[in-house]
């Protein structure tokens, strides 16, 4: 058992090397969806795990959500982010800090569950590798997988510290998150659509310039 | 069951709204609000012991802060939905008028409405950090659908970034969540009550992105870069919600965590209230300053009262954040009605397109300059007295500073307001626009009557309490 | 007060009021003299007077009440400045603490209503004329109120004619000398100032574009310019009165001696200007106001030495 | 009470006028009638019992007065249809002026302040289409709520450093009294404000911040009252002199008649200010001093002198500014390069704003000289029995207060010379007509007062104050009044051959055409050219040239010094600092993302390192 513990959270390290460096959006969807069958996983393998949640996890995060974002990607018609702000080798190189970080700040926390300081790393890792994602990519879609990831990173932190929400609160979440990824797919369309282009780089029209400066 | 019943009246009115497709719109909008207010009104007079969610302790006589939002929350609603079916005819004649797209069905829009007054029920009468946080995000994504209204590049933009940046900010706040579960004694709730006795460190970091993602929803500075954006696009009575009672939502998750404070911790956050507080009044300034947009203007100004009433909580000023927040919450929506109406019968937002307002549509130039005046704590503003008890408790050095921001920020808006307001007009583009937003003044009317009263009552209070 | 100086006093003030016009006479017949003419009548002024009030009154159609009623209104206001002073040294009876503020407004409004009426014709030399004055009494007041803080300094009392008394060029120490020189140098300045005399204004040029007071008066005639004439004079003979108790010591006040001593000294006065005008010419206007800068400088210079070496600070 | 009836009667007849609503005849009687009932109600209370108060109430009630007359004719034509608006804020103005001067704590009196300021601002405003009355509105508003704000500072920490709140206090109220840097607005809300209500502003608003130094200085809670009130004697004397003599430099250069008797009374704001100075000086040296009495004399005259000249400014400079009032509706213009020959199609209004003039530069026999002659006195007294800083203050008080009163007739002389003398300058001139009565009574009113105020005060000072000085002035006044009317009377005889109407004589010229008179900026120009190193006009000068040259003009600018190199600057550096902060908003999503990221990194580096 305690084997899943460490197997768990070093494949979610390596799923954040991928999306990293990674520029097809549809291995983006599918490592996205990965993680979310693993977050699903996870807590059934310590004790006290709930098999209803589980299920409604593996369902939203591991299924709903990516066909949402493919269904999306297809809409959009984008096939890979071409021009990211960050190049992915030094992507690549920014996660393996976050990596460290992540093991920093695992270490000098009190914690005190079976699953530990692994989870708790490969939490901060997949946190700060989703916020990158966010930060780094220009299309839309890019960014909302990189929310969906962040946001995996939270729920792989919730987990790693062995707290557990109500039911209630639990559903609620799943339920925030998705309809905020089906509402930014609309969004995603509707930019496409409007914009004849994705690039979350070019939604610059609002602000507060003074007259006649240019953008940069 | 009145809670329920708080809760289930929007979402139901929401439905049936969906699903008449804009049958019986006014109707059911109206009686819902009504149905609403009635409730609020009713659990206020009634005290339910049920319903004791969480009341901050600040020393005063406060009640219930959440109940104080679900209050502002419902009477606001009420106005905003009273105003908005002619609001809405009158935009669409607008519309057909200039040629414009059509924007979004005024069902979804009426839907999406209650969708969100509901969600900001469910926020106001949230027990513990759980509920909070997805009652938070929840409004968000009831109304960033809602700035999308006219469907233009500018308003999706604003849409898109309303949407990520808050999802963002909630993404940390729900970081800080989990993070004060750890601070807590293991196999503890989350509920406001029951959060006391933190671990001090983990508490610090829970506090931190706590503050940073409640905040950022709050429109404090420098995370408030979607507030202007989201608040000029959206549609005038979404406008109004959105900055008169989104934002006290919002506030309620700083209000809480800042009360969760273990002991010896409360400086530690006083410390960032304070300083996030002077931040946002800085920005709120110098945003003003040059401003081109009035309605941008008006959300930045919406920075200002949150700064202030993060201030207000930091100096510990007690029930006076309610008070603030609720006459806020008034003004504002009243600005940022008539703002519409400006908007609808200028056709832009532009600062430098609109002069002679008064000439043109007096009461609306009326509101205009008195809803400024008023925002920036001229008495008989209620806001006046507010922000004067802040200062007394900020001391000299921060009360100074407080006051010199205030000042430029009301030189500014004053330099906008009466730039736009005085001047010769040029002739109406659409005469029978400029006849529809004259007759859109009364709801405003009607707050800016029930302000002035109210600040006059209190100055009537105060003067004669000096004078025997 | 005594009978027998209020008597006096009457007496001095109608003599001011007869002979003012002899001033002039005496000027003229200095610079006469200087030049080497015999020169026009010393009564020459009352000729004038009387010659042109025998002609009819000639007023402006722009004009207003003011032009008309100017000429005698300066009048009353110079007649009243003068009451006020000791004349013949003896105080005056109308005189209290303080009346010197009242002695120089009098003045002013005098000059004021000279200025309105100048204006009143909307003739381009008057208007010329009057921005002048103004201009040079602006600057000539702040001279006078400064030498009115060092009379008082000097004499400790705020009544004009007890102040002027008491002060005056002794030998009792150097520095009260230099201060009463200093004093007396300054309001002789001014006095050439108010009265529009060399270098400040030559009464007898002829050339509009330099004239201040003979360009605010071009408008009057008959009548009217011999009222103006005569208040001209009258003002004159106050200055030289004040210039006079000023400078002369206390010792010279009693009596017939005073009597005597003031007409001497005011005829001394007009002896004075008349040599003045003689080997000096008209200064540009651009300088004049340095002139008067000068005059505040004097005094306070005085004041200086005065407060210094006559306690003050060290009091 | 009274006054709190009068308080009411203003108050309610302002909202009734203001519910009137389209009917404006009927707001017209009813805002004019209660605002003249309330202030001719509340005039009695002012001689039941004189308090220090009274003396500011008097202007008050007076110009309230003079309001309700002279506004219904000046409105008509000038905006008219919105007079409920008028009225309710007028009313509002006068009640809250009045509240200002009843309120004992501070908290109600700062909140009449303000209101007080905030109706005042809104008849600023009151033309609604005019960009002078956009820009005054924007300046008085600031200035309203940045002299709140310094108050509110002031009362709130009293314990606070002496040199601070002494500074706050100044500050708070100079920016109402308009002490010199602080003025700006009042040369901008003076011209655009209805004639009333510059009247109203100038003569009864502005001299109440000296009420409220007086009233609200810590006397009696500051640890040293000598050192406090030396310090505050000084601040005032000095903030006196500058703003006297800066007042009436800055007069002098002025096109527009409002404006040049707004700078006046920034210059007998200044008046006021250094005999206040004074008294304080006095009253701080009254203890070291040895000569006890002497020093108290000085206390007394320049306090009583003061006082006096408040209230005959209030009389003076409202009649003038209603003066003023009138041209502007005769003419339509206020720009005395346009103006002119007014005296003979009104000869009321002219004769009345010459005789106010005389008045406010302090010229006998009329009312303004006495406040004047007893700060002189003062003055004198000083240089008599002060010690050596307060002696030489007071030598540079005299010298000061004669030039300014040398400079005051200058401008003024301009003034009436450009306005109602010579010939009309434009058609608007030449066509225009006498006011309406009731806007002569009103300024026949305030002139008359100002006249008895003289016999009052001649008869009613107590006698150990200064009644003989007066007394003596005003028996003289009667003198010369009677020795100036046999003169007039002697007039007939010099017109014995009667008086022939002629063109003005221009130097043989027949036809002297008003292109050719003197106008007021050529008039004021040597003086102007004097002070030009405070002053620095700007000069457009286009220079004859040639034989028979075509063109030639100069145009002269002034701008003030003070907003110039003082505020303008000001406002443009926070302008700048403004679009430079601009550029965090500058649309770019990520550039947001990496703000907040940093935001929340320098958050948990501060958290970490606070334990």
């Amino acid at each position: 058992m305690n084997d899943w513990f460490g197997i768990v959270p070093a494949l979610f390290l390596l799923s954040c090397l991928l999306l990293a460096t990674s520029s097809r959006m549809l291995h983006l969807i599918r490592l996205v969806a990965l993680q979310g069958i693993l977050l699903g996983v996870l807590p059934l393998l310590s004790e006290g795990g709930h098999w209803g949640i589980a299920a409604v996890n593996i369902i939203i995060k591991g299924i709903v959500l990516p066909v949402l974002l493919y269904m999306a990607m297809k809409r959009a018609s984008v096939q890979r982010e071409l021009e990211p702000l960050v190049g992915y080798s030094v992507s690549a190189v920014l996660v393996l800090l976050f990596c460290g970080a992540g093991f920093w700040v695992a270490e000098r926390l009190p914690l005190n569950s079976a699953m530990g300081p692994l989870a708790v790393a490969a939490a901060f890792t997949v946190l700060l590798t989703g916020l990158f994602i966010v930060a780094a990519r220009k299309k839309a879609l890019t960014q909302v997988i990189g929310f969906l990831i962040f946001e995996n990173g939270i729920t792989l932190f919730g987990i790693g510290m062995m707290r557990h929400h109500e039911l209630m609160v639990e559903l609620g979440i799943l339920l925030d998150v998705l309809v905020l990824v089906f509402i930014m797919g609309i969004a995603v369309c509707q930019i496409n659509r409007e914009f004849a282009h994705i690039d979350a780089d070019k939604l610059q029209n609002l602000d507060d310039l003074p007259d006649g400066e240019v953008k940069k | 069951m009145t809670v329920s019943g708080l809760m289930t009246v929007p979402l139901l009115a929401a439905l049936l709204v969906w699903i008449l497709k804009g049958r019986l719109l006014r109707t059911i909008l109206l009686s819902a609000a009504a149905v609403h207010t009635v409730l609020t009104g009713y659990v206020y007079f009634k005290g339910e012991e049920s319903i004791v969610l969480r009341g901050i302790e600040l020393g005063c006589s406060v009640r219930e802060f959440g109940f104080g939002v679900l209050a502002i929350t419902s009477l606001l609603f009420l106005l905003v939905s009273l105003h908005l079916c002619s609001w809405l005819k009158s935009d669409a004649r607008a519309g057909e008028l200039r040629g414009e797209s059509h924007g979004m069905s005024k069902h979804t829009l009426v839907s999406l409405l209650l969708l969100f007054l509901g969600t900001m029920t469910l926020t106001a009468l949230a027990q513990d950090f759980g509920t909070l946080w997805v009652a938070v995000e929840a409004t968000t994504l009831a109304s960033a659908p809602l700035i999308n209204f006219h469907r233009s590049k500018t308003s999706l933009e604003a849409m898109w970034k309303y949407l990520l940046l808050c999802s963002l900010g909630i993404g940390m706040a729900l970081l800080g969540t989990m993070l004060l579960s750890a601070a807590l004694p293991e196999g503890s709730s989350l509920a406001f009550d029951a959060v006391k006795n933190a671990d001090p460190q983990w508490f610090k970091a829970a506090f931190v992105f706590c503050f940073a993602g409640y905040g950022l929803k709050t429109g404090l500075a420098p995370f408030h870069s979607w507030l202007p954006d989201a608040h000029s696009e959206a549609p005038a009575p979404v406008s109004a919600l959105l900055s008169g009672s989104l934002l006290n939502c919002a506030l309620l998750g700083l209000v809480n965590i800042r009360d969760a404070a273990p002991e010896g911790l409360t400086g530690f956050c006083n410390g960032f209230f304070i300083c996030f507080g002077i931040i946002s009044l800085l920005f709120a300034a110098f945003f003003i300053i040059g401003q081109k947009d009035f309605k941008r203007m008006l959300a930045y100004s919406s920075v200002e009262h949150m700064g202030l009433a993060v201030l207000m909580i930091g100096f510990d000023c007690g029930v006076l954040v309610l008070l603030h927040m609720a006459f806020h919450s008034l003004t504002k929506m009243m600005l940022f009605l008539t703002a519409g109406n400006i908007l609808l019968a200028y056709g832009t937002r532009k600062i430098e397109a609109v002069t002679g307002v008064l000439t043109r549509l007096p009461r609306n130039g009326m509101l205009w300059l008195a809803g400024m005046l008023l925002i920036c704590g001229t008495p008989p503003s209620p806001l006046f007295f507010t922000e004067l008890v802040l200062v007394k408790q900020a001391g000299i050095l921060w009360g100074g500073v407080i006051l010199l921001l205030l000042l430029i920020i009301f030189c500014a808006m004053a330099y906008v307001v009466i730039k736009m307001c005085m001047g010769s007009a040029a002739a109406a583009e659409f005469p029978e626009i400029d006849c529809r937003a004259e007759k859109l003044t009364r709801i405003p009317l009607l707050v800016l009557m029930l302000i002035i009263f109210s600040g006059a009552a209190l100055m009537a209070e105060t003067i004669m309490r000096y004078v025997q | 007060m005594e009978k027998c100086e209020m008597i006096r006093f009457i007496f001095c003030y109608a003599a001011a009021l007869v002979f003012c016009p002899l001033l002039a006479g005496i000027i003229n017949k200095v610079k006469a003299f200087f030049a080497g003419r015999c020169g026009v009548s010393i009564f020459q002024l009352y000729f004038d007077i009387f010659k042109l009030l025998k002609k009819e009154r000639v007023h402006s159609a722009t004009s207003n009440w003011i032009l008309a009623i100017s000429p005698l209104a300066q009048l009353g206001f110079i007649m009243a400045a003068l009451a006020l002073l000791p004349l013949g040294l003896n105080i005056s009876p109308l005189g209290f603490s303080g009346d010197a503020v009242l002695l120089f407004y009098f003045l002013g409004m005098a000059r004021f209503l000279t200025v309105l009426a100048a204006l009143d014709t909307g003739s381009s030399f008057e208007g010329m004329g009057a921005s002048r004055e103004v201009q040079f009494s602006a600057l000539a007041e702040a001279a006078v109120f400064a030498l009115l803080a060092l009379l008082a300094i000097h004499t400790g009392t705020l009544e004009t004619g007890v102040m002027l008394q008491c002060a005056g060029i002794g030998i009792s120490a150097w520095h009260t000398a230099a201060v009463m020189v200093l004093a007396g140098l300054a309001f002789f300045v001014v006095l050439l100032c108010e009265n529009c005399r060399v270098p400040f204004d030559d009464p007898e040029t002829h050339l509009e574009l330099t004239m201040i007071h003979e360009a605010m008066v071009l408008d009057y005639g008959g009548p009217d310019l011999a009222v103006i004439f005569y208040g001209a004079a009258l003002k004159l003979w106050l200055f030289a009165s004040f210039l006079v108790a000023l400078v002369l010591p206390e010792s010279c006040f009693a009596g017939m001696v005073g009597i005597c001593c003031y007409f001497g000294g005011v005829a001394v006065t007009a002896v004075l200007i008349g040599i003045i005008e003689s080997i000096m010419a008209r200064s540009r206007f651009l300088k004049l106001p340095q002139l008067l800068t000068g005059a505040t400088v004097l005094v306070v210079l005085a004041l200086i030495i005065q407060i210094f070496f006559n306690g003050g600070v060290i009091k | 009470m009274l006054l709190y009836v009068a308080l009411m009667i203003i108050g309610v007849g302002g909202a009734l006028a203001l519910l009137c609503g389209k009917k404006h005849r009927v707001a017209t009687l009813v805002g004019a009638v209660s605002l003249f009932s309330g202030a001719a109600a509340g005039l009695p209370a002012m001689f039941m019992g004189m308090e220090f108060e009274s003396f500011f109430q008097i202007p008050v009630l007076i110009l309230g007065i003079a309001a309700a007359l002279y506004s219904p004719g000046y409105l008509a034509g000038h905006g008219s249809e919105r007079s409920n608006v008028y009225w309710f804020f007028l009313n509002l103005t006068v009640a809250s002026m009045l509240a200002v001067t009843v309120f004992e704590h501070w908290v109600p009196f700062l909140l009449a302040w303000e209101v007080m300021g905030l109706a005042s601002a809104v008849l600023v405003m009151f033309d609604r289409e005019s960009t002078a009355a956009r820009k005054a509105g924007w300046l008085y508003f600031a200035a309203c709520h940045a002299g709140a704000a310094l108050l509110i500072l002031y009362f709130m920490f009293p314990e606070c450093n002496v040199y601070l709140s002494l500074f706050l206090v100044l500050a708070g109220f100079g920016l109402k009294i308009g002490f010199p840097l602080l003025h700006i607005w009042l040369p901008e809300a003076h011209p655009a404000a209805p004639a009333p209500v510059s009247a109203l502003m100038s003569g009864a608003m502005i001299p109440l911040g000296f009420l409220g130094i007086f009233k609200f200085a810590h006397f009696d809670t500051c640890i040293c009252l000598e050192e406090y009130m030396a310090f505050l004697g000084w601040a005032l004397l000095i903030l006196g002199v500058a703003g006297a003599l800066g007042g009436i430099i800055f007069a002098l250069p002025q096109n527009n008649l409002k404006r040049l008797l707004a700078y006046s009374s920034i210059e007998n704001m200044g008046l006021i200010s250094i005999a206040f100075g004074l008294c304080f000086l006095g009253a701080a040296a009254y203890d070291i001093q040895e000569r006890v009495d002497d020093i108290s004399e000085m206390v007394l005259f320049s306090f009583v002198g003061g006082i006096i000249h408040i209230i005959n400014h209030a009389l003076l400079k409202g009649g003038l500014f209603l003066g003023a009032g009138s041209v502007l509706k005769m003419t339509h213009t206020l720009s005395m390069d346009k103006l002119g020959g007014l005296m003979r199609r009104a000869p009321q209004s002219g004769t009345l704003f010459t005789l106010n003039a005389a008045g406010l530069c302090g010229l006998p026999p009329f009312g303004g000289f006495i406040g004047e002659c007893l700060i002189y006195y003062a003055a004198f007294f000083g240089v008599m029995n002060g010690s050596g800083a307060l002696r030489s203050a007071a030598v540079a008080v005299l010298i000061v207060m004669a030039l300014t009163g040398g400079i005051a007739v200058a401008v003024y002389a301009k003034a009436i010379g450009a306005v109602f003398l010579g010939e009309p300058r434009s058609q608007q001139a030449a066509d225009a007509l006498e006011v309406k009565p009731l806007m002569l009574t009103a300024q026949y009113l305030l002139f008359g007062l100002s006249l008895l105020f003289i016999v009052i005060l001649a008869w009613t000072l107590p006698e150990d104050i200064d009644a003989p000085l007066v007394k003596n002035i005003a028996i003289l006044y009667a003198a010369v009044v009677v020795l100036i009317a046999i003169l007039l009377w002697a007039q007939r005889i010099l017109s014995r051959r009667g008086v022939r109407k002629s063109c003005t004589w221009d130097c043989g010229y027949a036809k002297p055409d008003a292109r050719m008179e003197y106008t007021g900026t050529a008039f004021t120009q040597p003086l102007s050219d004097l002070f030009d190193p405070v002053l620095k006009v700007e000069k457009k000068l286009i220079r004859p040239e040639t034989v028979f040259p075509e063109k030639a003009s100069l145009d002269e600018r002034v701008s003030d010094r003070s907003v110039k190199r003082f505020w303008q600057p000001l406002t443009e550096l926070a302008v700048m600092l403004a679009e430079k902060i601009h550029h965090l908003q500058s649309g770019n999503l990520h550039f947001y993302i990496l703000l907040i990221l940093l935001t929340l990194a320098g958050m948990l580096i501060y958290a970490m390192m606070r334990g």
